[in-house]
């Protein structure tokens, strides 16, 4: 393995990814976490880069480090948050789910390891964008209209049920 | 060509999974649990993406794919989020173990 | 005549249903049911008699039961043995029915008590003119409900009732041993019919040892049934019944069935010199320890008692002795004059209510017919010359003599003294010296239980002469008459025998003339009373105590054993998997948290560890 | 003329009575009573006619019925592109005495069920006649599928029939028959699977056309484990040492009418199953566990007659004794051969009467004096002559008394095996005595002796409680005297079962 500049770029990208990750899991603050993430979906957006999809790493950019965060951080804004008299989640319920975490992991880097991926070269990084621009409205038209019905839908969803209705409300 | 093994990639897809499950099995608020899951998803694009340039028969669909999920997740998010915002105005709370309704 | 034999079981049957159904409304009338019908079935039983003198014998039977390729049968035989059995328990139970009459008048239960006259009749009838030993068994087994029922009449007594427990459990002890022999028999044969048996026997198609094996098996149903060592211990107990029912059943008839088996299957025994041998001695050895019992028994019918089983050790020795006619002979007198005996102490019983022959004394002014009936038996039993009992007991000791026992001969000679002793020694307590009870009440009987008496008085004196060395061995001949396996009529003995044996039954007569009478001789002469001897003959050698110690102390240990075993064990197996689904139950409905997160937490561990299991084991991902 | 239709109706004829009782007011006791009661007559009226027919030697199988019922693909690699369950109903003579016992001791229960059910009889006689359907379908189904779904519908109506009409423990006892019948069920399901899937065909007879070709796809182990399997299902049911902790305490808290119902039929269905399927379909395999079972027999007779000498409860006397008694059938089985099989068969029907008469009476007693303990019940022949006396006439056939069905069926079953294995037949023997100790000393110590203390005001049997002990003992006598009226009928099912053992 030579430490080429793209390799010494991958090992710092996956490093802030995974310490993104860590802080999530460990901070208190429930904003400190959402801003911890951030460092994860850029780097990760990276790590995309990397892999020759810019277009998608610029998705990433916008919809997880932009949109999706942007809601969650409305969400916390929007509740009330006790940080730090929260119930601690039991102790063997972290050590069994921590340790079959461990457990998946290595039976699935056992499958990893083994996983004899061979390389060609492509032509992904050329015209990146237009590639995938032609795919989707040529291959995956269908999936791709049968997304937007989805985000309509998710749309509609989210407005009625975060909509302050007194009826609904004493239903619940 | 890359210098960088696909597995690479995927060990690095396979811990950020790890760490959005154990985020999303451990935490007690609802807003860190789905933004676990959120992170879980992009492990999962990672994959796709690594397929989409490595192996034998390299192509576009795997980045197809990344897009639908993104776009499949931002979805996910809005509704979950609205989902817990209802929620929490019945019960004035976002810890996870207030919400066992399944229960009763 | 013959072929409507089967009739004369069915009355009494028709006895017992008429007075089980109808028996509360009729009241003492029931009794002349009882007596009607059993008097038809003595009646048909002489026309069969005298009509098998002449006549061969009369065979039938149908199909019963069918098992694949074999057929079981049912039906009747009427050979001189069957027919003779007939006339004695058809002649003995209408006896007994019409004493009863008198005996339980007054007793809330009368209609019940004939009815089981009835049922006890109906199977003793069945039980001697069946032609096969599956239909001896199951009318052997019904004779033995009846006799139960009957010990058990008084069933609010609590010796009544463990006395019939007692009989019928330890009959069936011996039942048991029949059944396993006629079993192994019938996968021998393929038959149950007796003719079928001896054919087989007489052909030599069973091997020495399986005759010798069934034939013992058989015999011990025949022990049990007669109450031979060691399954004695029921009959004397029995004699908690009513004192008609110890006449004719413990007495006469059922008790004789063991006699009868023996007999009916003697082809079988007579192939086998190892199982006549065993017959031999336990009838002699029967013979001799009862008697010794009978020495010191205070209560009359328990005396009697003894003297049954003991008799019926004689004719199990003869019988064993190859005497074939001599054991036939002596249950047929034994028959009358016992049955003589008990309906005269049953006499005395009504008269006095007591059975203590301590409280008695005196009688013989008093009771002006039973007295004399009483002395006639004792006679006959005693074997004192012209009686019945003489001629019987003469060819049992002769056919012991020539059956080449010379021991089993002396054992048999003085259990003749020592019968004669204790019968003599009961009459003289009884009848003679001074009265020792409250006897101001005392009274005759009536007239329906005197003459009963009577009759078999005059039976007891004349039936020995049916079969004698003067007057020519009629009974012998004929019971013989066609079958040379049952050997010969008449057995001619040394002379000295018959010498020997008045002299023994006289000297028996003249110590207990000396002892309880003249008073001559102090009643403590050879053993005093409380001394080692005395006390274990008064407690009839402890038999029933060893019983009590082992095989009843083994049974209730074994069950106790067993019932910890299924508490603890099977119950606790039971308790275990109980347990664990209650277990998994709790944790299960523990974990319905309704937290999905937990769901999520306990599938993933699942799914991790068998995705770990699978990559150790080399699973799909390998 | 058509029979076809017969056995449907017969099975399905107390469905009417359900319907009728469901639009019934909770409150109308009487009618309630006499519909339960009338509901149970037709399926009576037609196994006796179906007896009749076969008496005036007409065929069983004009009975037979079979229509196309569930069809599917196979899934590859069986001889047959379909697996089809057929809705087929039959009746050989075996099955035919079974009916008729079911019919006789349902209408008697019901009878039972009038007198002793105190609360909510509208639901006690629903679950009741959905029993009956659920027992008479196990008897006549042809079809290993159809037997099942008839044995489960046995199973619920009696777990809520022992768990709301019992005594004290009536939950307890009603879950652990629940729970023991579920497992037992369980194994029997999938002994059916598998032999579904390896051949095809549920039915009966095909089956054991299937399994004794040598050519067929399941290897000699295989059918070895299946008849172990069928073994403990059906030994649950029988139920054979160590699996009969749960009888005991259904016969102890159960209701006397259900205990009729549950001694006198359903453990039936135990030794109709091993039987019909485990001798019927493996009779080589059982050839081999002939000794094991004859064991186990006699392991059952001794185990249950000598704890049962030592029980206080005259209904626990009676729950060892029918353990006792279940050892003869197995006794019978083992042998193999004419007599002992037909032997095991006459058990199970004579069983059936005596244990339902037994129970009847102490239902009776329990009612009358609150107790059914011996010591309590001493002495009762004074106030109530007949139920002693019948209380004593069953204890007599119960321990083979001949004369009566005990008898027969025992001797048979002990010839039977004293053929093939002497030995554990000789042992077996000491049963019948441990059976007349057990239940004389039971028996006596209720009946005989002095009245310990006075019942006031308890009755004799009357009336109509008068039918189902005349009825039975007159059942049981009348087997005991001219047994052919059952083994007519079971000789053709005795041939089959012989050809498939090869002698």
């Amino acid at each position: 393995m030579t430490f080429s500049g793209e390799f010494l770029a991958f090992m710092g990208i996956a490093l802030v990814a995974i310490i993104g990750g860590v802080l999530l899991l460990n901070l208190t603050k429930v904003v400190h976490m959402v801003v911890a993430l951030i460092f994860t979906f850029v780097a990760i957006a990276g790590i995309y880069v990397l892999l020759s999809a810019e277009f998608v790493a610029a998705v990433q950019i916008l919809i997880y480090s932009g949109a999706i965060t942007i809601i969650m951080l409305f969400g916390i804004m929007l509740t009330k948050h006790d940080d730090e008299n929260e119930p601690k989640t039991g102790k063997w319920r972290k050590i069994l789910v921590f340790l079959g975490i461990v457990g998946f992991a290595f039976a699935v880097y056992i499958g990893i390891y083994n996983f004899n991926i061979e390389q060609v070269s492509t032509a992904l990084h050329e015209n990146n964008t237009m590639q995938i621009g032609k795919a989707l409205y040529s291959k995956y038209i269908i999936p791709f209209e049968l997304t937007s019905v989805l985000l309509l839908a998710a749309l509609v969803g989210s407005i009625i049920l975060a909509k302050n209705e007194k009826k609904g409300a004493d239903n619940e | 060509m890359s210098s960088v093994p696909a597995s690479a990639f995927l060990a690095l897809a396979l811990i950020l999974f790890c760490i959005g499950l154990y985020g999303a099995l451990t935490k007690r608020n609802t807003v860190i649990v789905l933004i676990s899951i959120e992170l879980m998803l992009n492990a999962v694009n990672i994959n796709l993406v690594t397929f989409s340039k490595y192996g034998m028969a390299p192509s576009i669909t795997g980045q197809v794919f990344a897009l639908f999920a993104i776009s499949v997740a931002a979805a996910e998010a809005a509704v979950g989020l609205a989902i817990l915002i209802s929620l929490y105005r019945t019960k004035k709370t976002v810890n996870i173990d207030e919400m066992d309704t399944m229960k009763n | 005549m013959m072929e409507n034999a089967w009739l004369i079981p069915l009355f009494p049957l028709l006895s017992f249903l008429i007075l089980l159904l109808f028996g509360k409304r009729l009241k003492e009338a029931s009794a002349y049911v009882g007596i009607l019908l059993t008097l038809a079935s003595l009646v048909f039983s002489i026309l069969v008699l005298f009509e098998r003198f002449s006549e061969p014998t009369y065979i039938t039977k149908f199909n019963w039961l069918t098992i694949g390729d074999l057929h079981l049968t049912a039906g009747f035989e009427v050979n001189q043995l069957n027919a003779l059995m007939l006339f004695i328990v058809s002649l003995v139970s209408f006896l007994v029915h019409t004493y009863s009459k008198g005996y339980m008048n007054g007793d809330e239960r009368f209609p019940v008590f004939y009815a089981y006259l009835g049922l006890f009749t109906f199977a003793m009838l069945g039980l001697v003119i069946s032609p096969n030993l599956l239909q001896t068994y199951i009318f052997w087994e019904l004779v033995g409900v009846g006799s139960f029922l009957l010990i058990g009449f008084y069933y609010y007594k609590e010796e009544a009732k463990a006395a019939a427990k007692k009989a019928f459990i330890m009959t069936r002890i011996g039942d048991v041993g029949l059944f396993i022999g006629m079993i192994l028999l019938f996968w021998e044969t393929k038959s149950f019919e007796y003719s079928a048996i001896f054919a087989a026997v007489d052909a030599g198609a069973i091997s020495g040892t399986m005759i010798t094996l069934t034939a013992i098996l058989i015999f011990i149903g025949a022990v049990g049934k007669s109450g031979q060592f060691p399954l004695h211990t029921w009959l004397p107990d029995a004699m908690e019944g009513p004192t008609p029912v110890s006449a004719l059943i413990h007495a006469a008839t059922m008790v004789a069935a063991g006699v009868y088996l023996v007999a009916a299957l003697f082809p079988l025994f007579a192939a086998s010199k190892t199982a006549l041998l065993t017959i031999a001695v336990i009838g002699a050895f029967t013979a001799i320890f009862a008697a010794s019992i009978g020495l010191v028994q205070t209560d009359i019918k328990r005396v009697l008692a003894y003297s049954t089983v003991s008799q019926l050790g004689y004719m199990m020795l003869a019988l064993g002795s190859a005497g074939y006619v001599a054991g036939v002979f002596h249950l047929m007198t034994h028959a009358f004059f016992k049955a003589l005996l008990f309906l005269a102490a049953g006499s005395v019983i009504h008269a006095v209510h007591t059975q203590n022959i301590e409280e008695m004394g005196g009688l013989w002014k008093k009771l002006k017919f039973t007295g004399p009936l009483f002395l006639i038996g004792t006679l006959a039993i005693s074997g004192v010359p012209l009686f019945s009992g003489f001629f019987s007991k003469d060819e049992i000791l002769i056919a012991a003599w020539e059956g080449g026992h010379p021991i089993l001969f002396l054992l048999a000679l003085i259990a003749a003294f020592m019968t004669a002793f204790y019968m003599f020694r009961l009459f003289f307590m009884v009848f003679t010296g001074e009265a020792r009870g409250d006897q101001k009440h005392v009274h005759e009987s009536p007239n329906n239980m005197t003459y009963p008496m009577i009759l078999l008085g005059v039976l007891a004196v004349i039936a020995g002469y049916v079969n004698t060395p003067w007057f020519g061995s009629f009974l012998g001949d004929w019971l013989v008459d066609g079958n040379p396996a049952l050997g010969h009529g008449h057995i001619e003995g040394p002379i000295w025998i018959m010498i020997a044996a008045t002299v023994v039954s006289l000297a028996g007569i003249y110590f207990a003339y000396m002892m309880y009478y003249k008073r001559s001789i102090a009643r403590n002469t050879i053993s005093g009373t409380g001394d080692t001897l005395h006390t274990i003959l008064l407690n009839k050698y402890y038999v029933d105590e060893f019983y009590q110690l082992t095989v009843v102390a083994f049974t209730k240990g074994l069950s106790y054993f067993l019932r910890f075993i299924d508490v603890f064990l099977v119950e606790g197996l039971v308790k275990g998997v109980v347990g664990i689904v209650q277990g998994l139950g709790r944790t299960g409905s523990k974990m319905q948290t309704g937290q999905v997160q937990t769901y999520g937490a306990v599938a993933f561990i699942g799914l991790a560890l068998l995705a770990v299991i699978f990559a150790l084991t080399g699973g799909y991902l390998r | 003329m058509n029979l076809h239709a017969v056995l449907t109706i017969l099975v399905f004829s107390p469905l009417l009575g359900i319907v009728i009782l469901a639009f019934m007011p909770k409150q109308a006791e009487k009618l309630i009573k006499v519909v339960g009661l009338l509901a149970t007559v037709p399926a009576l009226l037609i196994a006796i006619a179906a007896y009749l027919h076969f008496q005036w030697g007409k065929d069983l199988a004009d009975f037979a019925v079979s229509t196309s019922w569930i069809q599917f693909r196979g899934m590859g690699g069986v001889p047959e592109p379909f697996f089809s369950v057929n809705y087929e109903l039959g009746l050989s003579g075996f099955q035919l005495v079974l009916v008729v016992l079911t019919a006789v001791v349902a209408t008697l229960s019901a009878l039972a069920a009038a007198k002793f059910v105190k609360k909510e009889w509208k639901g006690y006689f629903m679950l009741f006649l959905l029993l009956e359907i659920g027992m008479l379908g196990v008897f006549t189904a042809e079809n290993l599928i159809l037997f099942f779904i008839f044995f489960e519908i046995t199973l619920i109506p009696t777990f809520f029939l022992i768990g709301k009409w019992g005594y004290f423990e009536k939950e307890k006892a009603a879950y652990s028959f629940l729970i023991y019948n579920g497992l037992g069920s369980a194994v029997l399901l999938i002994v059916i699977m598998i032999l579904f899937g390896k051949t095809g065909t549920t039915n009966i007879e095909m089956l054991t056309k299937i399994i004794a070709d040598p050519s067929a796809p399941l290897s000699g182990d295989l059918k070895l484990g299946l008849l172990i399997s069928l073994l403990i299902a059906f030994g649950v049911k029988l139920p054979i040492f160590p699996l009969h902790s749960w009888m005991l305490k259904v016969h102890v808290q159960a209701p006397p009418s259900v205990v009729m119902i549950h001694s006198g039929i359903l453990l039936k269905i135990g030794a109709y199953g091993l039987i019909r399927f485990g001798m019927g379909i493996f009779p080589e395999q059982f050839k081999t566990l002939a000794t094991l079972i004859a064991i186990l027999g006699v392991v059952n007779l001794l185990y249950g007659a000598f704890l049962a000498f030592i029980q206080t409860d005259f209904k626990m006397v009676l729950a060892y004794s029918s353990i006792s008694h279940m050892g003869i059938v197995l006794i019978g089985l083992a042998a193999m051969n004419e007599a002992g099989v037909q032997g095991a068969i006459f058990q199970v029907i004579s069983h059936g009467l005596i244990s339902a008469l037994l129970f009847f009476l102490v239902g009776v007693l329990y009612e009358r004096t609150d107790t059914s303990l011996i010591e309590n019940l001493g002495g009762i022949a004074k106030g109530m002559p007949i139920a002693a006396g019948f209380l004593l006439a069953g204890a007599m056939a119960s321990l083979g008394l001949p004369g009566m069905s005990g008898f027969v069926s025992e001797f048979m079953a002990f010839l039977g095996l004293f053929k093939e294995l002497p030995w554990i037949a000789a042992v077996g023997t000491i049963g019948i005595i441990m059976t007349a100790a057990y239940l004389l000393r039971a028996v006596l110590g209720m009946t005989y002796g002095k009245a310990h203390r006075e019942f006031t005001g308890v009755l004799d049997l009357r009336g109509v409680e008068l039918i189902p002990v005349g009825v039975l003992m007159l059942l049981i006598v009348l087997i005991g005297v001219f047994p052919s009226v059952l083994s007519s009928p079971l000789q053709t099912t005795l041939e089959t079962i012989m050809l498939g053992l090869g002698g």
